[in-house]
């Protein structure tokens, strides 16, 4: 820091001196507190906070509606039983959330249920890839 | 969370994205699978190379377990028993969510939402949501399982108040989940969870065993939003995308079902339709008119003499295990000679595309398996229908008779073919519990017995 | 401010006493000043960055371009005129960018080029719409 | 931004892809419009109440010019020159996109992206990529108009090293962007888009003019693409989405139409193909070969004693604005009982959907108006395929001789027809400038002279 230098009041300073070096410095305190104060406004306001992921996040949500819905309904009927394998599985991703519940080093209680979570995710990211692959390797060409 | 974590969960989504893109055809479905795997791998990988997570034992230890608990459970089941196994599978992903939003609730800080005690008011709201949704999926599907796999009876169950009752519980929960935000009280968290697993229960229970289909993918359709409503909570966009894919494609296989039926959603939710197969009795009309029953000689040597054979199945095939048979008998007729198809309606048997995956296990060639807009018309050049274990959507009433409870749903026109076969047990009515005029037809044969048997005898007789 | 009191330095006190008062001001400042040093980089680290929009824009791009294969792919061969119109127009969606240019009371230069940007692209915003419209009051079915 | 602000632009969004989705059938277009007409005022407002926008009457005054502007010249427009107003119209966005970039760069804290001489890495990037991927939008949808138009010559301007020259100025620019990051000099900013502007110009004026509609399809992406990269700037979602479904619009556009003629996106770029239609030679293989050339009274009397008519127009038709023309003959024989039908190929005209829009014009009903995968079947059940103005779209050498520049492109199986009917000018070639052996089948007849001449003569002689 650039004020870092201690100030010294020696006897040949006249008080009147050193009270104005006093005011100056309480005014600077002042402004940076002011500064601290903006910037922990500015953090709240802007894209950081809370707020504004809710509206990027309804904006992502809204694009991948629309595109499951196109996605889906392109999927041909034959294969509606996989649809619901692999979409079984990947809503499983909440694993995700998961592994971060159990992950810290001091979880307690949440660590157990991070734990259980990961294992039932699991269940269902292995057993509806599997499903879906058992069933896919059926469909085959005349043939084939 | 960092950028490079972000850009991963991006990429996961797109492979996402691209696998259920590749359902749109049996080729691209295979690598379709592939990109949802990597996909999946990604995601797990990324998040735990986590700031925040520590130890890798606990999370690899949990994958391990239930992977493999998985993996054998997807080897193991029979194709038949597809609709359970969704089911139960569904119900998994409900209570993954529930635990998650619980311990998000009791350790915010690994999600950066705040402390214990003084959580984000949108996160405690989004983490309410997701646990009671959750929930509701969890119970919801084991109910679903049971009544599927006749653990619990599939009849509709129905009591007086039922629907004041879950409106008054559902009331309830909207309130505490407000007292929630302003207490973040975990009692009243509790509270909110218990209530959502009895909702899970009362909202399922009345509904009929046959409609369980609409309402597994009902169920798949809110663990996707369970999903992305936790993906709110912590700010998660590869939760909120893959979430919106899922709920998307829930609601899409339950709106084809219901048009497959004619039934409007509400209709299905209000429950009441369907009891249990055995339930159906064989109607009283049947004894009055005339029926032309047949041996499986006849049936053989009607189709061997055809050009043409249309095969219909339905949920009795499924239920017999006949289609390996039904595969043989079909080769049998085209070695001969005769052109033989598949005819699928959009709700034949228990789930989409339940028919299709069973057709597919008994080695049939999925381009001869056609849907019902692409068949549909060829049935007055064809010889025959060979209807297995199928009845309502063959019904011809869903065409011409208003008063009917099928009426206006689409059917396959069977009765253009120049003969009818139709292999099932008795007389009796399908899942609807109506009538088949088809049965008393001139042009129809009755082949009474079992699916499995009849299309075994039809092969020795036609040997 | 809590340390709003101003201090004056009268005969009474003795000097080592306002060395310590004003090196402890001192302190408080410097903390002040790391503070403020930590909230700036928290703005930055967080995401109200900039390098976070990138990720979650690009999120949104990528989807959005997966919405907008599928909704192209879906339109009839008879209207890919009018889609050409109609592209035209909602391009022209960079208005707001050219507003917000305009906008400022003291803009200078930048508010001339937001100003000519705005009539450009409203040029494009009407003139595309009208056309579009133009084409497709002309479709019409049998009988019609 | 706030939540507000995000809010309705997320709704003008949805409504741009409303506008979109809207344009799967006729019927829905007119509701997209609206959609889309919605959405943009909806942006528009919502920005004029932002924070930083202090005075209304710039940008209102603004509005109010261009758009009385673009009313006019909308409104006054002929359909025929639909191609060249769409390369105008992007010619101005790219400017814009300039302009924005530009503001963006004087005045940075409008958009809270930094201050001037101090702005982000991330903005300057983009900025610098938006303003020049519109400034190469701005001169070359000026080229492309000036070519359509006949202000500037259509034959492919070539010279020796300009592809180098191309790669040469691509590379400085990207130099120069990555100086200007490091300096923010302004100097080098309009460098580059001094380069983009040359970039522009030298990029399409080796292209033929025949193919500016692939051109000015791509253009309409590249304009969508700057949208994109100044949404990025701005940290504006609803700039990033549009671009992106623009984008994805124009670059399907131009697929289709390569796919349509069989060329590759790259092959068309590199350019040197087709040059005027006037300067294609009717060639020497024509006088060794007998011709049938028949009256407008020869044709009239085929078609008045046919029982079904398809009618294939081409880009002479739109040239020769003989589409009332036609409407009026085809209302004659239908009125005499034949079944009139009209075939359109995806790349006939000039534009995508440009004969569509001209048909509609002269009120044909669109469900007259075939797709060339819906009636290419029917061609042989056909009498009388009446080309008009229509030449590469119809030649069989396509489909058999691999040597023809054009093989491969699918193309409209008039041959099949009893009898093809061409109305051209002469025996010369189309834009691809192939011979089309069809003028020399025993069962075609040429009725040589304009399209609008020729038919009014066969309405006079139908009469
Ligand atoms: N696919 C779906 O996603 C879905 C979802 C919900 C509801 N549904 C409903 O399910 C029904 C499906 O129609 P469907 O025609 O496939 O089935 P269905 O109408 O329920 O008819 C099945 C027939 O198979 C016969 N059957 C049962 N077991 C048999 C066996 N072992 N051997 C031979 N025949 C046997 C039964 O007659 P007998 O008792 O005389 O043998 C019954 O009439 C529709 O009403 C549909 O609305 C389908
Ligand atoms: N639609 C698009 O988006 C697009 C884009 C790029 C390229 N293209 C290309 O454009 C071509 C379109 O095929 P096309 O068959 O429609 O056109 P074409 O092959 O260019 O043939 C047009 C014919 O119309 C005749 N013609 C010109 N003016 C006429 C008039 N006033 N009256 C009567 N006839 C007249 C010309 O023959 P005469 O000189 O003998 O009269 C010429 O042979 C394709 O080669 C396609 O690849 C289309």
């Amino acid at each position: 820091m650039s004020n870092q230098t201690t100030i010294v009041i020696s006897p040949e300073n006249e008080p009147q001196n050193t009270e104005i070096l006093i005011n100056v410095i309480r005014d600077q305190s002042a402004k940076l507190n002011e500064m601290a104060n903006d910037l922990t406004h500015a953090l709240a306001a802007s894209g950081g906070g809370h707020g504004d992921f809710l509206v990027m996040g309804l904006t992502i949500f809204v694009l991948a509606c629309f595109v499951g819905y196109y996605v889906v309904w392109k999927v041909t009927p034959a294969l509606h039983s996989p649809l619901m394998g692999i979409t079984n599985a990947i809503s499983s991703v909440i694993i995700v959330g998961a592994i971060l519940a159990a992950g810290p080093a001091d979880g307690g209680f949440a660590k157990l249920l991070g734990f259980l979570a990961i294992t039932l995710a699991s269940v269902n990211i292995f057993g509806g890839f599997i499903i879906t692959r058992r069933m896919l390797s059926m469909f085959k060409k005349k043939g084939a | 969370m960092d950028t490079m974590t972000s850009l991963s969960y991006l990429i996961s989504a797109i492979c996402f994205i691209m696998a259920l893109r590749g359902l749109s055809s049996p080729e691209s479905a295979r690598n379709g699978v592939l990109f949802g795997m990597f996909g999946m791998a990604l995601a797990i990988v990324t998040t735990l190379f986590h700031d925040t997570v520590e130890g890798w034992i606990l999370p690899l230890f949990g994958i391990a377990l239930g992977g493999s608990i998985g993996a054998v459970i997807a080897k193991k089941i029979d194709m038949r028993d597809l609709p359970q196994l969704m089911a139960g599978f569904h119900s998994l992903v409900g209570l993954a969510a529930v635990f998650v939003a619980l311990s998000a609730y009791f350790n915010p800080v690994a999600y950066g939402i705040g402390t214990v005690g003084d959580i984000k008011l949108n996160s405690l709201i989004e983490m309410a949501l997701g646990a009671a949704i959750g929930a509701v999926t969890f119970t919801g599907s084991i109910i679903a399982f049971g009544k599927l796999q006749g653990l619990i009876s599939g009849k509709p169950v129905q009591f007086f108040g039922q629907h004041k009752l879950n409106a008054a519980l559902g009331i309830a929960m909207i309130v505490f989940i407000m007292i929630f935000c302003g207490t973040q009280d975990m009692f009243t968290l509790m509270l909110i969870v218990g209530i959502a697993l009895a909702l899970g229960i009362l909202l399922i229970i009345p509904i009929g065993g046959a409609d369980m289909p609409v309402i597994v993918s009902m169920l798949n359709s809110y663990s996707g939003w369970a999903a992305a409503g936790i993906g709110f909570t912590l700010e998660n966009t590869l939760l909120i995308i893959t979430g919106a894919l899922v709920g998307a494609s829930g609601a899409i296989l339950s709106y084809i079902m219901c048009k497959g039926m004619n039934r409007s959603f509400l209709n299905v939710i209000l429950g009441g339709f369907g009891g249990d197969d055995d339930a159906n009795s064989i109607t009283a009309a049947a004894g009055d008119r005339p029926v032309k029953i047949g041996s499986a000689e006849d049936a053989g040597f009607i189709m061997q003499n055809a050009s043409s054979v249309v095969i219909v199945p339905g949920y009795g095939m499924a239920v017999a295990q006949a289609q390996h048979a039904v595969r043989e008998m079909a080769d049998i007729l085209k070695a001969e000679g005769v052109k033989v198809r598949y005819a699928i309606h959009p709700v034949a048997g228990r789930m989409p595309g339940h028919m299709n995956v069973l057709l597919a296990e008994a080695n049939v060639p999925y381009d001869e398996v056609l849907e019902l807009e692409d068949i549909n018309r060829d049935f007055s050049q064809t010889d025959v229908a060979f209807v297995i274990g199928a009845n309502d959507i063959t019904n011809p009433a869903a065409k011409t008779d208003p008063a009917s409870p099928i009426y206006g749903m689409p059917v396959l026109d069977v009765e253009k073919a120049k003969t009818v076969l139709f292999v099932k047990r008795s007389l009796g009515t399908g899942y609807a519990g109506v009538d088949n005029p088809l049965f008393f037809n001139e042009n129809t044969m009755m082949l009474l017995g079992d699916a499995k048997t009849m299309s075994e005898n039809i092969i020795k007789a036609m040997e």
